[in-house]
């Protein structure tokens, strides 16, 4: 079994869509605890995956990836540029190595996290996107194979969202407002959630 | 000119990197090289990571360059760009962990003297407190 | 409005001390006052003791105002013009050994807080070494 | 005995002029260790202070000493703007409480050199204006009353001046410089050094 291109294809551009789509309510959150940007740095990047669209899926998987990764690396113009970017460079990385796409999901999307937490120097429980990712990585892991998986990465992705509420960040700018952060969902946290949702229902979509 | 470490600056705002590039200017004058950016790929408040690596090969000296970055952002996109610089310079940039304007002053007269970019990013990063 | 304390960012250049303001506004819109100069009074880089004492006053609150330096002469034109302002504001302002740019961004998102004068100026502070 | 108003004018006049006609070489000093303004810096500042010349030297020598003080804080646009500026300000201030010129000279300079170093939380030895200063008030309590006081306070500060040579600055932007500010003149130290000498130049034609 193996990815289709024209699935990648469509899987993508959703997800774009769905980003680009998002930009106000992700700004809004930034606003509350940033500088609010985040919707339309994450538009401006997906706006450029959505230019390559045809070019991009045109290419192997792990090349796909980390032209994803690049484009977004060059254009988004905040923190989560290179931390979204360092996400699909590791994905494309781990294709390019002995992983492959969909068996192995949880490998690939792990070397995406790791590479986040890198960047970022940071790891879950900081009020980021790392507390989606992370989340959602478990339940890869936990539910590889299992005929319900899209449907609890769906779940996973919302409750991690939500549970950044009650975090003080440690990290990125909302760190400067202290125990200010608390009480506000984290934009990066939800602009991940956008992209899996789209991925997912893309998927059952297609099922 | 390129015996001394080049400096480079990322703002959020390109009036704080052109300005601060200004006052780098007025104290070591064309001893040493200066290069800035700011602003998102729309010019916006951000940075840019192709800009930032423009500003890096602009600067280039063969003792290294010394950027200097004000936020988080400026500071992650600018570690992002050394790291898609040619395999050989990589190794020849550091990202400070020092204030920007004060930072860049400082760096810059530490590398008018002449200095390594190890002692330069040192000079720096006394001013900061982590 | 007035019970946030006031940001003051005074530069040598007014470049920097516009975009510094412009990084604050992006992270706390109008819930707190800024105000900035630069410049010395021809419009060169360096400060201005008149323009700041009109910076300080632009930025006024009863809960005082944390002015944010650059360098040696801003520190001691700010100072001055924190003495020549009328006796019952001059408690009330304090020169803030601080970063300017992070300093500023730091110290207006703990004023937009609510945060007495003496927290903000902490925060500020914590960021520089000495 | 006590300052007439025509002497006082054509001895500030005479300081002004010289420092206005030092510029270029203060500026040259600063430019050596520091941002290059000096020159420009104190020219504005005493410009401004010929601007006034009439209406500062028509008022009582205390009061005359504070608006010379608050023009240069108010133009000079540099740190040396509010070091010379405290300078007169407190020695106007001196005169305002029991302090007179020419008797109480050395208090009187003695109020002013205090306010420089309490301004710029400095003393002599790091290679400041205070290192012209400290040693010509020494001259002066040491030989206040003695026919040749004005020679020793010219031979003071000229040597004052070349003794910053060798000095690393401590304070100041060149201090910035760390070992390379050795091996060159004070700016502030030689327009210290101006100053005095313009004034015992004017002081000297009279006698
Ligand atoms: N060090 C970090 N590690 C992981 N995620 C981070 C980090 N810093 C910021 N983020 C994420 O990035 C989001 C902000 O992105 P964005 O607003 O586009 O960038 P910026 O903070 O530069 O304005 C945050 O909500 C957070 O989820
Ligand atoms: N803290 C200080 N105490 C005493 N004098 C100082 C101090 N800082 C600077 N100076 C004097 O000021 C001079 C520089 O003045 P100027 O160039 O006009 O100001 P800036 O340093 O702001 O450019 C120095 O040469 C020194 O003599
Ligand atoms: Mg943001
Ligand atoms: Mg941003
Ligand atoms: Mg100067
Ligand atoms: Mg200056």
């Amino acid at each position: 079994m193996s990815v289709q291109p024209e699935t990648f294809k469509s899987l993508l551009k959703a997800a774009a869509e769905q980003v680009i789509a998002s930009a106000p309510e992700l700004t809004s959150l930034d606003q509350a605890i940033g500088d609010g940007d985040h919707g339309t740095n994450m538009k401006r990047g997906f706006e450029a995956v959505l230019g390559k669209l045809d070019a991009i899926s045109a290419q192997p998987l792990n090349e796909a990836f980390k032209a994803i990764g690049k484009t977004l690396v060059m254009t988004v113009g905040g923190a989560s540029g290179p931390l979204y970017g360092s996400f699909f460079l590791a994905a494309g990385e781990a294709l390019s190595q002995d992983k492959h796409l969909p068996d192995d999901l949880a490998d690939v999307f792990g070397s995406g996290v790791d590479a986040v937490s890198a960047r970022g120097r940071s790891q879950a429980g900081e009020k980021t996107m790392l507390d989606v990712l992370v989340p959602v990585l478990e339940t890869l892991k936990a539910g590889a194979g299992q005929p319900d998986l899209i449907a609890r990465v769906r779940i996973t992705a919302a409750e991690a969202v939500e549970r950044t509420v009650p975090m003080q960040a440690t990290k990125g700018r909302a760190s400067f407002l202290g125990a200010r952060s608390v009480g506000h969902v984290d934009p990066g946290a939800r602009s991940s959630c956008v992209l899996l949702h789209a991925v997912c229902a893309g998927l059952e979509a297609r099922q | 000119m390129t015996d001394t470490v080049g400096i480079v600056i990322v703002s959020h705002s390109r009036d704080i990197a052109k300005g601060t590039a200004d006052m780098v200017r007025q104290m070591v004058g064309s001893e040493v090289k200066v290069a800035f950016c700011g602003g998102n790929p729309d010019g916006g408040l951000g940075t840019s990571v192709p800009l930032i690596i423009d500003a890096i090969n602009d600067a280039w000296s063969s003792k290294g360059v010394a950027v200097l970055v004000d936020l988080g952002g400026a500071e992650t996109n600018s570690e992002m760009a050394v790291e898609m610089l040619e395999p050989a310079r990589r190794d020849l940039v550091v990202v400070c962990n020092a204030p920007i304007v004060e930072g860049a002053v400082m760096a810059a007269t530490e590398a008018a003297g002449g200095s390594s970019l190890a002692q330069v990013r040192a000079v720096a990063e006394e001013l900061s407190a982590d």
